[in-house]
């Protein structure tokens, strides 16, 4: 068996030759997608291989290759954080590949095949090279390379002026995300100690030893760079913006993995470069990441365009990453390792978990696109009868993404729960009481999730069909996007009731990282408990709960079904209401509307409502109209004030340029004389 | 004749070059910037064939003859052909406040000597002092060119920029080398060409040579 | 002689299933006392539902799989978790499948479908239910979380058994943080349980209601289970309660003497209990859905000042 | 002597062209022209490199690695812009922009423009450096005004008068160089021989030097087009004819630049002190931060690229200004693949322009719909000329940005500053241009890609593969510069 690191580059090569080869396969006419598609999911399912192999024996492999600048060559390594990325990525490169076969078919004949396998194979290409380039200059180009094909892909609807200006944020963000990481790459490289080029190697970062001042210039930089990429709020404009207008099968890949890659930099920064950081450092990201968290899921509730619902979805999810990396930084800090550990391996599962389940609702969106050509949850409704397997598929996707059991994103927020109450451990009095707060901050977001996709499935598969076209015309998507979005679901099964085993074999990087093991204490009683410290503090056992419950279920079902009862169908009852239209039915910002009211001070809410009040009785409006506007606060808090800055100096600079050639002659005369002046 | 005597007569060739600079700022009709310009040439040469005689350098005997023949007699020329051509003989040119130009002036010449004093220290040419005139000259030059709103007046300005320059090499170290000299002369060669031709482009097109109407690429707003 | 865990298992899982509506047939009667009016005696809970059973059911034509599912899997949950508090032993096998965190995720799990099956049919009143079902409850769960990891945070864990041994064999003090948790608790717990002054279990006017908007819809045996689940619901609310803040008496293993004492313990318990939140609901009036927010937050600050208190004092 | 080749070729061609006129075939021999310098520049480089260290081609002229670097670059882009101006100036020709004696003078100038270019390169004499940087300029000023709109004269006469007073300062520095030079190395040429300076530098009057630096700084200065002395640049490179911008901005610029540090060199080893590193620095960051605010509010698209130009020089002059190996290695690099992408991008926008009759930014849409290759020339040039990596644009700034972080971290801010605005600028203005459908008034276009693509893909190269060769050529210029 090769190993892994071979792997992981053959994956690479691959991606990156069927970037440059797009162009031939033209020539083969309708296998060209097909072709395309099975050739990336077989190269993500080789990083997935090499990424399970490195995380399972804890390796650590390295090399360099001969591109790049002379003296600062490519680095690449493969340790188990970065072997996790790779499953992270392939895993999501490889069902979202599937899907696409079925998925990019709409698009044949009407836009340029050939642009979307390129640019879509040199994003993945892109995302694996970030986690493994060893060096500064390598990491930056992996980096950008992913935004650039990621822009594209944001672009590749064009004509559409939403996507152009979306593409253009997310570029701008992007970029000014990595200037920022470059710099803090800077400081590393300058305090390094190593001369010339060979700073630039993570080596050399790793066995820097900065001064405090420095070491927090480095990491917040290089964190402004990741939550920029990451969308954490207050950087997180551009997501709701670019993942919705994206093809879908993209938006699952950004919002499921091109996301995390800043994941992972925090952790590289964090954990493998700095190693030792006071605690308020993990009290930033902390705080950060419960804002996001919980303002993330608040904005989602808001919305009615199913793809930018999700889209902000993503923004809380990193929150909630982002919490357990903070609590595991602080305690880090603080030297508990297996505390620390806890608190990471949480973070990490959940990184995997949202991948998987934001990967597949992504997937079902596009589905639903896909079907309907429509984004618009008041334009849809009872879905669940034209796409029978899509919604039920969809529902295992918001029953994950909802941290309801026995799905995988219960067990990760259970995990940063048990870390969130670990804190009497710390030996720091504030931070004792402040902690477990941040749990209910938690505990809120999970709720107000759960009512999010409640509104959105019920809204977009339940009820009655709300839009304009006939419903007649809505059939089930393909066999392939089906199959994606199969192997999504059933992975989000197995991550929710296989716990103890996905910890276990995740357990060499929280031993690489911060020093403390959890595999141990946490499958002591075997693969169907899980005990995170020990059983007498928590345990949790998925089998169980999902065998109980499926044999109570079963046994009702039998017993209520050995005597034959006639199910009548009838018209709807509600209470003996005659005449009910679909326009009767909730809609999404109906269902939103108790919390619109409740947490309204946090958006710019502007509420219309128009009577056209009818000529014989006042009290019977003739029509009414309801207009609902809200936009993100951050905007005209940060953003515009900004934009009209640089217009604004750029106005007071276009004055120099002011036509007459004397005043030109003046500037040279004077700039001499002022030269000269400040000479002695 | 001695070198202190050489000197001397340096120096007042310097006042004079310094005194036309200034006629060249106060100066309003055209055709008598032309002839003044012609002046500061003449003496120029002169100078250059003074230091070039008294120190033995000969090759300043060629710069000199170089700037009588383009500085005396031939851009004079082209330039009083040119005016008449262009029939801006007449022209007066409004000059915006000339005693202010002038003290202004007055204070670069005291500046331009407190810059060449510490060369002059530095130098055991007999010519040193007069670095700061040169000096003076130049930027009395610039003076011009921002001051006046005449394509003719701007080119004298450059030119006579190009004079202090000249006088500068002259007087710190007894001329450039002789490539540069001429090389510096083919360059002017070249420019009176094109300034030549941009006269007419600039008359024909804004039908007179007026600077002011060219300010049309600006980007305030 | 002593019970094997598995036989307290059934026992707790069949007391449960069996007294469930007799618990419920108990509080009604109880609120009609209070109230002055004749009860219909405790039974009638068991009429209820096996009326219930015996009916036909009636489907509107529009309603998915989910809505005929729903009911099962209350029931189902309900029961595991029935399965997971210990009541009477806290030697209970089932009880380290979840900790009190999952456990309240479980319930969670319940609602979310309640509420879907709520929009399934696509009625006004369904939706309406649901949206509010699904807000009071995102407010609630913090506070709800809060409030028990103030005791968890005394007994350090969050299992279940754990929590309970511990506070049974504390020496009994008065402690403010559990104080306060348990006041928080029981404010949530009405929340939870759609009871006055949040929800009226009692009405079918649209303006009041919220868990039975969701359920209007049903009929016969699907009715029936959710009935019955809900009457759980509301035994195990209150056996949570007791659990975690005054488990007393709670036998440490399955010997026969202390388990017998374990269950007058706990029937008088639940007695008690019954009857304060017939006084709290007799006393109170519904409120105003708006008004919710300002209730739910005072169970917070409740349970944060438990919290805090336990940082503080203890 | 290959060196002497090397110029009599150009002027050659250049006096050949004013003969043969406007022959149909003339835009082949000034193809062929360039070409042969070019290899003939490629053969000099292979000489220099396995001979080593620099050849004295004699007292005038010498070659080492640094200027030998820019000689083959210059004489590359001069190749391919003549390849580029083949069919754009053709099409002029037929919108009938140019008549028949100003393609004579156009093709004789550039000839003459490049021969300039090399001298002033390979030149061993500051005062004929001084020589042929302003024949450089007289050679442009009549391209610029070529044809004859009021703006174009408007902007040549700027750019004649403003390069012509900044050059005159510079010669008052070459005046004073040779001053501090012939106490040292007496009198006559020998004086301002660079090989002797070099060598004597450490020995050279400090006061006088840093009066001369001054000098030179604003002289040199304005030739490259560093704020505040930059006014002529956005105007003589928005009137003139496209090929002529490329020029322009791809070379001229880095001549002038390449004069600057030759200076420098001479004053830091005499002064011993951060003095003119200092002044360079200061001047780099004005122009990054001036020119990448003015790119926010530019409605002509020559212009936003000559002002991007101005940026990129900014950078490199803080480069070189900031010192230290990686950053001038940075600097190095810096011009150089500035000058490829910027050259490129200058092609894609004439044809750009050529097919919508019009330079306003507005005005110009669906490029990639409409004529992909010009489309796609222009956006990946853009985002080479942004920083975005893999291309070499990027290797430079990151080069540039972490040496920054290292020696100057409070100056990095304000780069950050510069940088993203002048990013954003870009994006904002040609994004629309190349995205979109197709507008009604645009019209089809036989484009000449080769030249853009060249370029492109030495970019490319150098960002993620540059020769080992190569960089340890940079290295030893470095070395010069120190």
């Amino acid at each position: 068996m090769a190993p892994p690191l071979d792997i992981a580059g053959f994956s690479v090569l691959l991606l990156l030759a069927l970037a440059l080869l797009a162009p031939l396969l033209r020539s083969v006419r309708t296998l060209q997608i097909p072709l395309a598609f099975s050739l990336g999911a077989a190269a993500s399912l080789a990083a997935v291989i090499a990424g399970v192999i490195t995380v399972a024996d804890g390796s650590v492999a390295s090399a360099t290759l001969t591109l790049g600048i002379p003296g600062l060559p490519f680095h690449i390594r493969l340790d188990p954080l970065a072997g996790f990325f790779l499953v992270v990525i392939g895993l999501v490169g490889f069902f979202v590949s599937i899907y696409s076969i079925g998925y990019v078919k709409g698009y044949g004949g009407v836009r340029s095949i050939t642009q979307m396998i390129c640019f879509y194979s040199l994003f993945l290409a892109g995302m694996l090279l970030v986690v493994l380039a060893d060096d500064a200059y390598f990491f930056l180009v992996a980096w950008e390379l992913m935004a650039a094909a990621s822009y594209f892909l944001v672009m590749y609807e064009d004509e559409r002026a939403e996507n152009r200006r979306a593409a253009f944020l997310y570029l701008l963000i992007a970029h000014v995300g990595a200037i920022a990481i470059l710099l803090a790459f800077g400081v590393m490289a300058g305090q390094s100690g190593r001369g010339g080029f060979d700073g630039y190697t993570f080596d050399a970062m790793r066995t820097a030893h900065l001064s405090s001042g420095w070491a927090a210039a480095a990491f917040f930089l290089a964190f402004f760079g990741f939550a920029a990429k990451a969308g954490v709020i207050p950087l997180h404009v551009w997501l709701p913006e670019a993942h919705p207008v994206a093809p879908s099968n993209i938006s699952a890949l950004m919002s499921g993995v091109m996301i995390k890659t800043s994941i992972y930099g925090i952790c590289r920064f964090a954990f493998d470069f700095i190693k030792e950081f006071p605690w308020w450092w993990g009290c930033v990201v902390l705080a950060l990441g419960l804002i996001s968290a919980v303002m993330g899921v608040l904005y989602a509730l808001m919305q009615h365009d199913l793809k930018r619902l999700l889209a902000y979805h993503s923004v809380e999810n990193i929150g909630i990453i982002l919490i357990g990396l903070g609590l595991s930084m602080i305690f880090a800090s603080f030297h508990l390792p297996t505390l620390a550990a806890l608190a990471l391996v949480a973070a990490l599962y959940h990184t995997l978990n949202h991948a998987m389940f934001k990967g597949l609702l992504f997937m079902g969106a596009g589905a639903v696109l896909h079907a309907t050509h429509e984004r618009n949850m008041e334009e849809m409704g009872g879905l669940i009868h034209r796409l029978p397997w899509t919604a039920a598929l969809f529902l295992i996707g918001c029953v994950s993404i909802s941290a309801l059991p026995p799905f995988n994103g219960f067990v990760s927020e259970w995990l940063t729960f048990q870390a969130f109450l670990l804190s009497p451990a710390l030996p720091h009095p504030l931070l004792k009481l402040l902690i477990p707060l941040g749990a209910a901050l938690l505990a809120l977001t999970g709720a107000l999730a759960a009512a999010c996709f409640v509104k959105v499935y019920g809204v977009v598969f339940l009820g009655q069909w709300r839009g304009h076209q006939k419903p007649e015309r809505i059939h089930e998507v393909g066999p392939s996007m089906l199959g994606g979005m199969l192997l999504t679901a059933l992975t989000c099964f197995l991550l929710g009731i296989f716990p103890t085993w996905v910890i276990a074999w995740l357990d060499t990087i929280p031993k690489q990282l911060c020093g403390g093991r959890l595999a141990e204490s946490a499958g002591k009683f075997g693969w169907m408990w899980l005990t995170p410290l020990s059983h007498e503090r928590a345990s949790y056992s998925g089998p169980v709960v999902f065998i109980g419950i499926l044999a109570v279920v079963a046994v009702t079902w039998l017993l209520l079904h050995l005597r034959a009862t006639r199910v009548g169908r009838v018209p709807i009852w509600d209470c003996g209401f005659a005449k009910l239209t679909p326009r009767m039915q909730y809609t999404a910002s109906a269902f939103s509307m108790p919390i619109r009211r409740v947490l309204g001070f946090l958006f710019a809410v502007r509420e219309q409502v128009e009577i056209v009040p009818q000529t014989n009785h006042p009290a019977m409006p003739g029509t009414l109209q309801y207009r609902l506007r809200i936009r993100d606060r951050f905007w005209n808090w940060l953003y515009e004030p900004q934009g009209d800055a640089a217009y604004w100096i750029a106005r007071q600079v276009g004055k120099l340029q002011q036509g007459r050639i004397q005043i030109y002659l003046l500037y040279s005369f004077v700039t001499l004389i002022v030269l000269l002046v400040f000479l002695g | 004749m001695t070198n202190t005597l050489a000197a001397q007569i340096n120096s007042l060739l310097a006042a004079l070059i310094l005194l036309t600079a200034f006629a060249l700022l106060a100066q309003r009709k055209i055709i008598a910037l032309v002839h003044i310009f012609a002046w500061q040439g003449f003496f120029l040469a002169l100078s250059t064939a003074v230091i070039g005689f008294a120190s033995g350098e000969h090759h300043l005997y060629i710069s000199s003859f170089l700037t009588l023949g383009m500085k005396v007699i031939l851009l004079p020329y082209i330039l009083y052909k040119l005016v008449h051509k262009l029939k801006i003989h007449r022209d007066i040119e409004s000059v915006v406040n000339i005693p202010t130009t002038m003290l202004l002036g007055i204070a670069l010449v005291v500046f331009s000597y407190h810059l060449t004093a510490p060369i002059r220290e530095l130098s055991n040419l007999m010519t040193r002092s007069t670095l700061a005139i040169a000096l003076a000259t130049v930027m009395l030059g610039l003076l011009m060119m921002v001051t006046r709103r005449h394509a003719v007046t701007q080119i004298l300005g450059f030119l006579a920029m190009e004079n202090g320059l000249f006088f500068a090499a002259t007087s710190a170290t007894y001329g450039m080398p002789m490539v540069v000299e001429l090389g510096v002369a083919l360059d002017l060669l070249i420019a009176a060409f094109i300034f030549g031709i941009f006269f007419f482009h600039i008359n024909t097109t804004f039908d007179s040579l007026d600077v002011d109407q060219m300010a049309k690429l600006k980007e305030t707003d | 002689m002593s019970l094997h865990p598995f036989a307290i298992e059934l026992l707790q899982l069949s007391l449960l299933l069996g007294l469930a509506p007799a618990f419920a047939g108990w509080v009604k009667v109880l609120k009609c006392r209070v109230q002055g009016r004749t009860a219909a005696g405790i039974l009638q809970p068991y009429r209820d539902i096996r009326r219930l059973f015996g009916k036909d059911i009636v489907l509107a034509e529009n309603a998915s799989w989910i809505f005929r599912f729903t009911p099962y899997l209350t029931f189902g949950v309900t029961v595991i978790a029935a399965g997971i508090i210990p009541l009477v032993s806290v030697d209970l096998p089932l009880s380290a499948t979840a900790d009190v965190i999952a456990l309240v995720m479980l319930f969670g799990l319940i609602r979310f479908f309640t509420a879907l099956a709520g929009m399934d049919i696509g009625t006004a009143f369904g939706g309406m239910g649901s949206s509010r079902e699904m807000t009071i409850a995102s407010l609630a769960e913090p506070a709800m979380l809060m409030a028990i990891f103030t005791v968890s945070l005394a007994s350090n864990s969050t299992s279940l058994t754990q929590m309970v041994s511990v506070m049974a064999h504390a020496e009994f003090v008065i402690r403010p943080s559990l104080a306060f948790a348990l006041a928080a608790f029981i404010l949530i717990a009405l929340a939870e349980t759609g009871r006055i002054p949040v929800d009226n279990p009692a009405t079918h006017l649209e303006l009041t209601m919220i868990h039975e908007a969701m359920i209007l819809e049903y009929s016969g045996r699907h009715l029936a289970l959710i009935e019955w689940a809900g009457m759980m619901k509301l035994a195990l609310f209150f056996a949570l309660g007791i659990s975690a803040f005054c488990p007393w008496g709670i036998s440490p293993g399955g010997e026969i003497g202390t388990l017998a004492l374990a269950l007058v313990m706990l029937a008088v318990k639940l007695m008690v209990g019954a009857l304060v939140m017939v006084l709290i609901e007799t006393g109170l009036a519904k409120m105003r859905i708006f008004r919710l927010p300002e209730y739910l937050g005072s169970a917070f600050l409740l349970a944060t000042l438990g919290m805090i208190a336990f940082f503080i004092l203890e | 002597m290959i060196l002497i080749a090397l110029l009599v070729i150009s002027i050659l061609v250049a006096l050949i062209l004013a003969f043969i006129g406007d022959w149909r075939y003339a835009p082949e021999v000034n193809i062929g022209g360039s070409l042969l310098t070019f290899i003939v520049s490629l053969v000099l480089a292979l000489q220099v490199y396995r001979e080593g260290g620099s050849i004295a081609g004699s007292t005038y002229f010498f070659v080492d690695y640094l200027n030998i670097s820019l000689v083959v670059l210059t004489t590359l882009v001069s190749t391919t812009t003549a390849i580029f101006s083949r069919r754009y100036m053709r099409v002029e020709r037929e919108h009938g922009r140019v008549g028949h004696w100003r393609m004579r003078f156009y093709h004789a100038m550039f000839q003459l423009f490049i021969f300039a270019m090399l001298i002033a390169l390979v030149t061993n004499n500051f005062g004929v450096l001084w020589i042929s940087m302003e024949l450089a300029t007289l050679a442009t000023v009549l391209l610029v005004s070529l044809y004859r709109t009021p703006t174009a004269i408007e902007a040549a006469w700027k750019y004649f008068i403003l390069c012509g007073v900044g050059i005159a300062q510079a010669l008052f520095g070459t005046v004073l160089l040779y001053f501090a030079a012939e106490r040292v190395l007496g009198a006559g040429g020998n004086a301002l021989l660079w090989t002797n300076l070099s060598r004597v530098s450490g020995e050279l009057d400090p006061t006088v030097m840093r009066l001369a630096f001054v000098f030179l700084m604003v002289g040199y200065g304005t030739k490259a087009g560093l704020v505040p002395l930059h006014n002529w640049l956005p105007d003589a490179h928005s009137e003139g004819p496209t090929p002529v911008s490329a020029v322009l901005s791809g070379l001229l610029l880095n001549i002038a630049l390449y004069a600057l540090i030759r200076c420098k060199a001479l004053v830091d080893a005499s002064l011993a002190t951060g003095f003119a590193g200092n002044i360079m620095m200061g001047f780099g960051l004005l122009s990054l931060l001036t020119a990448s605010f003015s790119m926010l509010r530019q409605k002509d698209i020559k212009r936003l690229f000559a002002y991007s130009s101005i940026e990129h020089m900014g950078i490199a002059t803080f480069a070189f200004g900031l010192g230290g190996p990686i950053a001038t290695f940075g600097g190095v690099l810096h011009m150089i693949v500035h000058s490829l992408a910027k050259s490129a991008t200058f092609f894609s926008v004439g044809h750009a322009a050529q097919m919508h009759g019009t330079q306003e930014i507005s005005r110009i849409r669906g490029l990639i719909r409409g004529n992909p290759a010009v489309g796609w020339g222009m956006f990946l040039g853009v985002m080479a000329l942004a920083g975005m990596p893999p291309f070499g644009i990027f290797t430079s700034e990151f080069l540039i940005l972490t040496a920054t972080m290292k020696d100057a971290p409070l100056l990095a801010p304000l780069l950050l500053l510069g940088l993203t605005v002048a990013f954003a600028a870009l994006f904002r203005k040609v994004q629309p241009m190349v995205t979109g459908l197709i507008p009604p008034w645009q019209k089809p276009l036989a484009a000449a890609n080769i030249p853009v693509f060249i370029h492109l893909a030495l970019v490319l190269i150098l960002g993620i593969y540059l020769p080992g060769f190569l960089a340890n050529w940079f290295h030893l210029a470095v070395e010069i510069l120190k």
